[in-house]
Parts: C-alpha cells; sequence; structure tokens
C-alpha cells in the first residue's frame, strides 16, 4: 500500500479534526466561525479527491481527449462553496448581533454577563 | 527556430525562478519590514515578468497569449501599486524604516 | 509529477491549519485563512476541478477576507479566553480521526478509474452531453441542465442568506454617512492619501466588470458561470466602495435597487421553469423552449446561468455593503 | 535530453518550495505587514504556479482562473490595507496587539 493511494483521504480527515477541535475548545465566536470553514473545505477537498481520475483532465470537452475527472462532485462542491459564503455570512452577522448585547465575541463573557442578568 | 525558441523561454522561466528564490530568501533572512517589502517586490515583478515571458514564446500566436499577456499587464501594473500601498499604510501607522534595527535597541 | 505537487500542497494546507489553530491574533488568522483558500484553489486546479477552482478563488479568498475584516474591526482582534478543556477535545479529535482514517481504508485508491463513484451516472454525463445539453464545458450542462432543480434551490438559500444578513444588522450608521461635512472631509483627505491607488483602480474597474461579463458568457466553453461572473461584478464595486467610500458606492448602487435586482434574478430561473412547463414540458425542461432541442437547451443554460449571476452579484454586495456599514473598514 | 516539461517541472517545484518560505513568513509575522505582504507574495506565485500548471498538463485553456487570482490578491490586498487605515496608535480601540505594537521592528526582532 503505498502513501499516494490515500494521502488525500487523511490529509481531508486531519483537516476536518482540525476544523472540529477548534470549533469545541476555542471560544472565540470568529475563530469558531473560522474552524467550521475548514471543517466545509476538508469536505470540499474529499469530494474534489474522489472525482479525480489518473490520467483525466478537466471536465471540459476538447477534440483528442480520452479520459475527463467525474465532474459531478465538481458541480455539487461548485454551488457549497457559494451557499458556505453566505452561510458564513449569516453567521458573522450574528457575531455582530451578539457584540452589539453583549460587548464581546468571547464565549465565557457571554455566559457570565447572561448569568447576572 | 523551435529549438532557439525552446532554448529563450527555458532561460527566461529559468532566471524567473531564480529571481523568485531570491525573493524568498529576502524574506526570510532580512532584518525589518521594509528591507523585506523591497526584496519581495522588486523579484515578485521580475519573477512573474520573466516566467510569463517565457510561457508565452512556447504558445504562440493563441487565445492563451493574449490571456497570459493580461494577466502580465495587470501584474506590472498591481503589483507595485499593492507594494506602494503597503509601504504607505506601514509608515502612516507608525513603522519606522530604521536602517539597523539592532543598534538602536 | 502531479502527485509531488498534490502532496505538498496538502501538506502545506495542514501546516495552515495547524497555525489557525495556534495563534490567537484575529488578524493573523484572517490572512492565513486567505492563504488557505488559495492553497485549496490550486489543489482543486491539479485535482482537475477547474470551475470549482475558479469558484473558490473568486469567493474564499475575497469575499471572505473582506466580510471577516469588517467584523473583526467592529468587535475585537484579539482572542481574549483560553481553549476549553484541550486534554479532552484532543481525545476525542483523535477518536474520530482514527475512526474515520480506519474508514478510508476500503476506500478505493486516489485516481483509481474503476472506483465505483466512476461507474454510474458520470459516464453518462460524459458521454451524452455534448449531444443532449451542447455545451463543451460539462460542469456547466450538469448544474444548468441535468441538475438544474438542485441549482434553483442553491440560489434561493442565497438570496435567503443575503434578506438574513439584510434583516439581523441592517444598514445601521447610514445616517453618519448622510451626513455631508462629514463625508466630504473624509473624502478630501483620501484623495489627497491614495491617490496612486485611486488612479489604478479607477484604470481596473471598468476591466473588472467587462472580464466578469466574459466569465459569465464564456461560461459554456470554459469554466466559468453565473456564480463566479457574479462575485467577479461584485468584486468591482467593492473595489470602488473601498477607494470611494460607502456613501458614493451607495448612490452608484442603492440597497434597495440591489434587492429588486436580486429578486429579479431568483425571477428569471423560476420564470424559465414555469415558462417550459407552459409550453408542455416538465419544469426547467428547456428542450420546449425551441423548436431543436439543442438551441432550446442553449437559450435555457443562457437564461439560467444569467438569473444565477445576477443573484449572486446582487446579494455578494448587499452583504458587503450591510457589513461595511458598521464602520469595520473605514469609508 | 531535458525537453521543455522538466523545466516547467523544476520551476513547478521551485515555486513551491517559495510558497512554503511564504506560508512561514505569514506565520511567524513578527508585524501584520509582513503578513500582508506574504500573503500578497504568496498570491503572486499562486497564480505562476497555475499558468505552469496549465502548461505542464497540456491544457493551457484555463489561465482565466489565474486572471482572477491577480484580481482578487489585489483586492484583499487593498481591503485589508483600508483595514488599517485611521487604526493609528492613538485610537485605542485598535489593532493595538497587531498593528501598532508590533509594526515598530526595533522592538520585534530578537
Amino acid at each position: 500500500m503505498n502513501i499516494g493511494a490515500h494521502y488525500n483521504y487523511w490529509v481531508a480527515i486531519f483537516l476536518m479534526m482540525t476544523g472540529f477541535y477548534i470549533v469545541i475548545t476555542h471560544g472565540n465566536l470568529i475563530k469558531k466561525l473560522i474552524g467550521l470553514n475548514l471543517f466545509s473545505t476538508s469536505v470540499f477537498i474529499l469530494y474534489i479527491s474522489l472525482a479525480k481520475v489518473r490520467g483525466g483532465t478537466a471536465p471540459i470537452a476538447a477534440p483528442g481527449i480520452e479520459v475527463y475527472s467525474n465532474p459531478l462532485p465538481h458541480v455539487l462542491i461548485l454551488t457549497a462553496i457559494v451557499v458556505g459564503v453566505a452561510t458564513t455570512a449569516v453567521g458573522l452577522a450574528l457575531v455582530l448581533l451578539i457584540y452589539d448585547r453583549y460587548g464581546t465575541i468571547e464565549e465565557d463573557e457571554i455566559r457570565l454577563k447572561d448569568d447576572s442578568l | 527556430m523551435e529549438i532557439m525558441l525552446n532554448w529563450i523561454s527555458a532561460l527566461s522561466i529559468g532566471m524567473g525562478v531564480f529571481l523568485g528564490v531570491t525573493g524568498a530568501v529576502g524574506i526570510f533572512r532580512l532584518p525589518n519590514f521594509f528591507t523585506r517589502l523591497h526584496a519581495a517586490s522588486v523579484t515578485d515583478s521580475g519573477c512573474a515578468f520573466l516566467i510569463l515571458f517565457g510561457l508565452m514564446l512556447q504558445s504562440g500566436l493563441t487565445i492563451p497569449t493574449v490571456k497570459l499577456c493580461f494577466i502580465l499587464i495587470f501584474f506590472l501594473i498591481s503589483s507595485p501599486t499593492a507594494t506602494h500601498a503597503l509601504a504607505k499604510t506601514a509608515l502612516d501607522c507608525g513603522a519606522e524604516p530604521t536602517p539597523h534595527p539592532h543598534e538602536e535597541r | 509529477m502531479d502527485l509531488i505537487i498534490d502532496i505538498t500542497l496538502l501538506t502545506f494546507l495542514g501546516i495552515t491549519a495547524l497555525a489557525i489553530n495556534r495563534i490567537d491574533k484575529l488578524f493573523c488568522i484572517i490572512m492565513l485563512s486567505g492563504i488557505y483558500s488559495l492553497l485549496c484553489a490550486s489543489l482543486f486546479v491539479t485535482m482537475d476541478a477547474v470551475d470549482v477552482a475558479f469558484t473558490e478563488a473568486a469567493v474564499g479568498t475575497g469575499i471572505v477576507t473582506v466580510l471577516l475584516l469588517s467584523t473583526i474591526g467592529a468587535t475585537d482582534t484579539q482572542q481574549r479566553s483560553a481553549p476549553h478543556r484541550p486534554l479532552l477535545a484532543l481525545l476525542m479529535v483523535c477518536t474520530t480521526g482514527a475512526i474515520l482514517i480506519y474508514g478510508t481504508m476500503d476506500m478505493p485508491a486516489f485516481g483509481d478509474p474503476e472506483a465505483p463513484i466512476h461507474q454510474h451516472v458520470a459516464p453518462r454525463y460524459i458521454n451524452e452531453s455534448l449531444h443532449e445539453v451542447g455545451p463543451p464545458n460539462i460542469v456547466t450542462s450538469i448544474l444548468a441542465s441535468y441538475r438544474g432543480i438542485d441549482t434553483l434551490g442553491e440560489t434561493v438559500v442565497i438570496f435567503t442568506a443575503g434578506l438574513s444578513v439584510v434583516g439581523l444588522i441592517g444598514f445601521r450608521g447610514m445616517q453618519k454617512f448622510g451626513d455631508r461635512k462629514r463625508a466630504a472631509g473624509i473624502t478630501r483627505d483620501d484623495m489627497d492619501e491614495h491617490l496612486v491607488l485611486r488612479i489604478i483602480i479607477k484604470m481596473f474597474i471598468p476591466l473588472i466588470l467587462l472580464f466578469a461579463l466574459y466569465v459569465q458568457f464564456h461560461g459554456d466553453y470554459g469554466p466559468g458561470g453565473g456564480f463566479q461572473a457574479g462575485v467577479i461584478f461584485a468584486s468591482g464595486f467593492i473595489f470602488y466602495t473601498l477607494m470611494y467610500g460607502l456613501d458614493k458606492a451607495m448612490q452608484v448602487m442603492p440597497p434597495r435597487v440591489l434587492g429588486y435586482i436580486g429578486a429579479l434574478g431568483v425571477l428569471i430561473y423560476g420564470g424559465v421553469g414555469v415558462t417550459t412547463m407552459l409550453l408542455g414540458g416538465n419544469f426547467l425542461d428547456y428542450n420546449v423552449l425551441m423548436h431543436e432541442p439543442l438551441h432550446g437547451q442553449h437559450l435555457g443554460i443562457f437564461l439560467i446561468e444569467l438569473g444565477i449571476g445576477i443573484t449572486v452579484f446582487s446579494i455578494m454586495l448587499l452583504i458587503f455593503f450591510a457589513f461595511s456599514s458598521r464602520k469595520g473598514l473605514r469609508q | 535530453m531535458i525537453g521543455i516539461t522538466h523545466i516547467y517541472a523544476g520551476a513547478c517545484l521551485a515555486l513551491l518550495a517559495i510558497m512554503g518560505v511564504t506560508i512561514f513568513r505569514a506565520i511567524l509575522g513578527p508585524s501584520a505587514f509582513d503578513r500582508v505582504m506574504a500573503v500578497n507574495m504568496f498570491g503572486t506565485k499562486t497564480v505562476l504556479l497555475l499558468s505552469l500548471l496549465g502548461f505542464l498538463s497540456g491544457r493551457p485553456d484555463f489561465l482565466d482562473i489565474a486572471l482572477v487570482y491577480a484580481l482578487v490578491n489585489f483586492l484583499s490586498t487593498i481591503a485589508i490595507l483600508r483595514f488599517f487605515e485611521g487604526r493609528t496608535p492613538a485610537d485605542e480601540k485598535v489593532d493595538v496587539s497587531d498593528a501598532a505594537q508590533d509594526v515598530n521592528p526595533a522592538s520585534t526582532e530578537e
């Protein structure tokens, strides 16, 4: 078993777990959102890795080319990226509102202030 | 003719890569921000120009050459502009271009 | 060779992700996430996903960086709390990761042409799309024709997200920007400050808009399409806003108009679907739009990409306006 | 015999090495502007890498992507610089940690 055969999947899992770790351990809301982005990007990488065919080229038809990579995951991920950005924007808007209300974006401090209310 | 073009473009790409490596060494080794910026910006333009020029020679009179030409023009304008803006902002924000930071310390 | 580039890029991604985890200065994290996104996009190119790389570059590096900067500008630039229970979390993450890696052992090798994923629908798309739909770019055919309903859903999600952002944070602080004297003062200062930048960007903006139109209408033949073109078109206006201030940009492109334009895009998309139904076909079955099925497909894809482009452009710009009216980026 | 593809491949590897160095500069800092510079340089090198990759794989039709990268890279650099403006050290709600303190090169060199 050679390293090249599964390296892409392993790195995708590593990135996924890094994102997961950031989301569960760090209290800063913006950092949590960036961790969430890492997580979603790792899923993108996994999908695109699955789509690759050895010796294939980009799925844009041209004369004289026989082998194309699988275009279906590309379509799924293309839309997922734009939707991911839109949802990140909603998350950031929520962070701004939380900052307006509590004056901080740290989870601990928000919890403290909420208890005192 | 073909071989000539290959040689010229190989030479051009090689020199571009050399400039790029010089810039990388520069931003890694030089002592303060402005010297590093200098290393990065000077080599950036040269590196981009030489590599893209080498590629242009390879693709001949085709659409890719036109696109490479656009990229090249964009680089030649935007890269110095970005460097200028970066240096200016750094200066405005209080970074001082001291020549010998260690002595001052 | 491809494998070496692939592995190097993946390793860089890992290093960047670890650094994002370690560093507590949010500004630095945002810089690194910009690098991360560029790396991802290069990786997508090496894995033949040119359309995806196009989108990731336009969206991930440009828009997300700008939005994150606006947010930390309006809130806080430093992480102030230590990680919660890092050991417990590490244990959990390692366990989950180990299970997932165990799961990959049964997966087909990277790039294996015999993998199950390449056996089922993909051959139909690759072999038949030229005759059934037309555009050489297979990704565009799938996006706009085979999976048109899916894409309609995504467009509506983007539209909804834009509405939520505006509904949540609105355009607060606009009265201040409306103050003529203040706005004039800022503009004059900026004129002195950034003459070079201003002139260069003024030169670039028309070219950027033109390039966006090229990406929009060339999407059938090369990488590109509505999603990418919309984002690039919005980037042109973002340049304008960064240089001339939110006040002027909102005079050029008022948010109210942007809302209508965004709705118009979704309306075009849905309208094509309803038209095909009225003409006797299925929802989004473009064959009935014209006499020749291929011409109908061409027209349908053109209209749909236009709808996507318009919606994405207006929503991205609307989101940017909403964030930058919070004074995160100085206008 | 060294063909032109070998030249492309070698140039790609060298660019990857340069990108690695810039990543370390972006991680290490020390000042915020160093990071901006590193990101900018990283973007430039990515554009060059992509152009080379197109020629290496034999389908140089996808240079649009490189053009978009160049554009977006410039955009993000400008946006970052606008972010710093008006954040002078006198202003207290500023990026004190990253922009104002570290920026003095004399205080950050070890």
